[in-house]
């Protein structure tokens, strides 16, 4: 999973000067750097690390040292270029805030058990408890053996029987035009396959094309089809005469065969 | 069975049973190339046979289509899923899902056209079943050589959508496509900014 | 195997490889005794295990989802079916499962408030992403100004992460994050006391 990649970040690359002067000092190539820097996935997630990777106590967050770091990371990230989402200046700001707010001189306070309401980190400290606790929960969905992923489950295809309509919505065809259009992307290019002469279709034509007034068979082969498309075309007549929809009329052998809707 | 025989079996088996269409021992054969160079295709033939054999009175067949293979339920047990599939109707196959959505958006569309776009074949038990539901319907045909027939979809795929009208049904999927593409777009960019650096 | 048996194997077999949806033995059972209502539940219990037993070394398994069965690709052949598609195993990114993981625990929840808890917004590409699997779905709109859209997980979710019901998918992750916030809270408490000494 990703995660462990992301605490595998060296920190020395990211402490003291060498990584404010980029590329400078710095040991890995600074398109590896940034791969690592869009990993985070928000403020919360590099805050997070941090804590982590400093081995901080998440209930005795160090704001000052934090605060460095982090802004450390978000100037790293502007001189790479990185577009910062907005909620990264955010959360900037509250470090900030909560920074100040620990200089200032505290009230006197009589109660001990206030101590948790007067400090400024709380609130942060339960943010990042939670958002960690998903991360948890996002750990553990990838531990599942998901369909699609590890899982291909079998299932034959029986044609519906036609007193059963089958369930379909539109997220249903949504889905499968996405999938549609994301295969052809991994595909170097189409094959375009040339149109096949089906008899079906071609029965459906010769109908369309046929009256009670007889015409000539040779008006009904199509030049551009070529050898398959005679065999199709006499296939179809023979079909329609079958199922005698069609007369079909010759006045010797080799003449021309004349062809009209039955009546 | 041959160590070779053993190995290849269970693969092939995976394969048709896991594919939504038949499949052709020549297709097997180049698949199974990839890994296991000094194969021939008899080899991929005796799979079948074995297959076909192993599968005598357990509810399935393996029916041959033209020159390819697909496994389907033996017809004495087809009532059966019937059964079943009254109780639950069934979900569509992701086969039917595609064709039926590019005809959607593309319509009026060919059968060819279909499976230029989706990269393989439409088979016909596909094209049966959109018509048994009564979602497609033949609109003409096209003027070109062979006069293949151009589908598009009826009022009662509409009504079982819960849409009004065709148009938005075509819009729908339009915006799907629109922004994919905006998202292979941005990617792109994205990508070319990376090589920049 | 008892005739009784053999009867039933090659029906079990047939249902449970063209279902598109796992199976348990119950629904069997039910389906059954329409035509044989002097089968016991055991009977069907028996054909399943046959078929497992029969399926060793296949290419395939019969796998068990909650109370429920269906036949999937075994492990070691699942790389096979994905070059046959020409694919590769979709990427579930960790933003992807974050995002679920707050939406299958909180639901319903709005997307403002999966962006509250991960303090970051949620991308449109991942929205798309979750519902082009099927897995989430609007299940209303928030009685607040904007009418926001509320989120929940789909039928499909859990039968592709293979859990019995959605109260099993949301008692898990109750579980795993209230223990992870409790032992964050009870070491808090447990460095209080240690100061006080």
């Amino acid at each position: 999973m990703q995660a462990t990649q992301q605490l595998s970040l060296p920190l020395a690359i990211v402490q003291g000067e060498p990584m404010v002067n980029l590329p400078k000092g710095l040991y890995i190539p600074p398109n590896a750097l940034k791969v690592l820097l869009t990993d985070f996935e928000g403020p919360l997630d590099l805050l997070s690390h941090l804590i982590r990777t400093n081995k901080f106590d998440i209930r005795d967050i160090p704001v000052f040292e934090i605060a460095r770091q982090y802004q450390q990371y978000i100037g790293l990230m502007q001189q790479l270029d990185i577009e910062l989402a907005g909620e990264y200046l955010f959360m900037a700001a509250w470090l900030t805030e909560i920074k100040s707010r620990l200089l200032l001189p505290k009230p006197p306070s009589f109660d001990d058990d206030d101590e948790n309401e007067d400090d400024p980190r709380v609130e942060l400290m339960q943010k990042l408890l939670e958002y960690e606790a998903y991360q948890q929960g996002a750990r553990w969905l990838d531990s599942l053996k998901i369909v699609g992923r590890d899982v291909w489950p079998i299932s034959i295809e029986v044609e519906t029987p036609p007193e059963v309509t089958a369930q379909i919505d539109l997220d249903d065809l949504n889905a499968a035009l996405q999938n549609v259009m994301q295969r052809a992307l991994t595909k170097v290019a189409h094959q375009v396959s040339e149109e096949p002469i089906e008899i079906s279709d071609k029965i459906e034509w010769v109908l369309s094309q046929i009256s009670l007034e007889p015409v000539s068979m040779l008006d009904l082969l199509v030049a551009q089809e070529g050898k398959p498309g005679l065999v199709v075309t006499f296939i179809a007549l023979l079909e329609l005469w079958r199922q005698q929809q069609i007369e079909l009329q010759q006045d010797e052998a080799y003449a021309d065969i004349s062809i009209r809707r039955a009546a | 069975m041959s160590e070779h025989q053993q190995t290849l079996y269970p693969i092939v088996q995976a394969l048709i049973f896991s594919s939504d269409q038949a499949l052709s021992a020549q297709t097997l054969f180049e698949l199974l190339q990839l890994e296991y160079p000094d194969i021939e295709l008899a080899d991929v033939q005796t799979a079948l046979t074995e297959i076909k054999q192993s599968l005598a009175g357990s509810g399935l067949v393996l029916a041959e289509v033209g020159e390819a293979v697909r496994i389907q339920v033996a017809d004495d047990y087809l009532d059966w899923v019937y059964k079943l599939y009254q109780q639950t109707p069934p979900k569509l196959s992701r086969a039917l899902l595609e064709t039926l959505a590019i005809m959607a958006h593309r319509q009026p569309v060919t059968r060819a056209e279909i499976e230029a776009i989706r990269g393989v074949s439409v088979s016909s038990p596909i094209m049966a079943q959109l018509k048994q539901q009564g979602w497609i319907k033949a609109l003409g045909q096209k003027e070109v050589p062979g006069h293949p027939t151009l589908w598009g979809t009826t009022p009662k795929l509409l009504e079982d959508l819960g849409l009004s009208s065709k148009q938005a049904l075509v819009d729908q999927l339009e915006t799907i496509v629109q922004r994919f593409i905006q998202e292979q777009e941005q990617e792109q960019s994205q990508n070319r900014i990376d090589l920049d650096l």
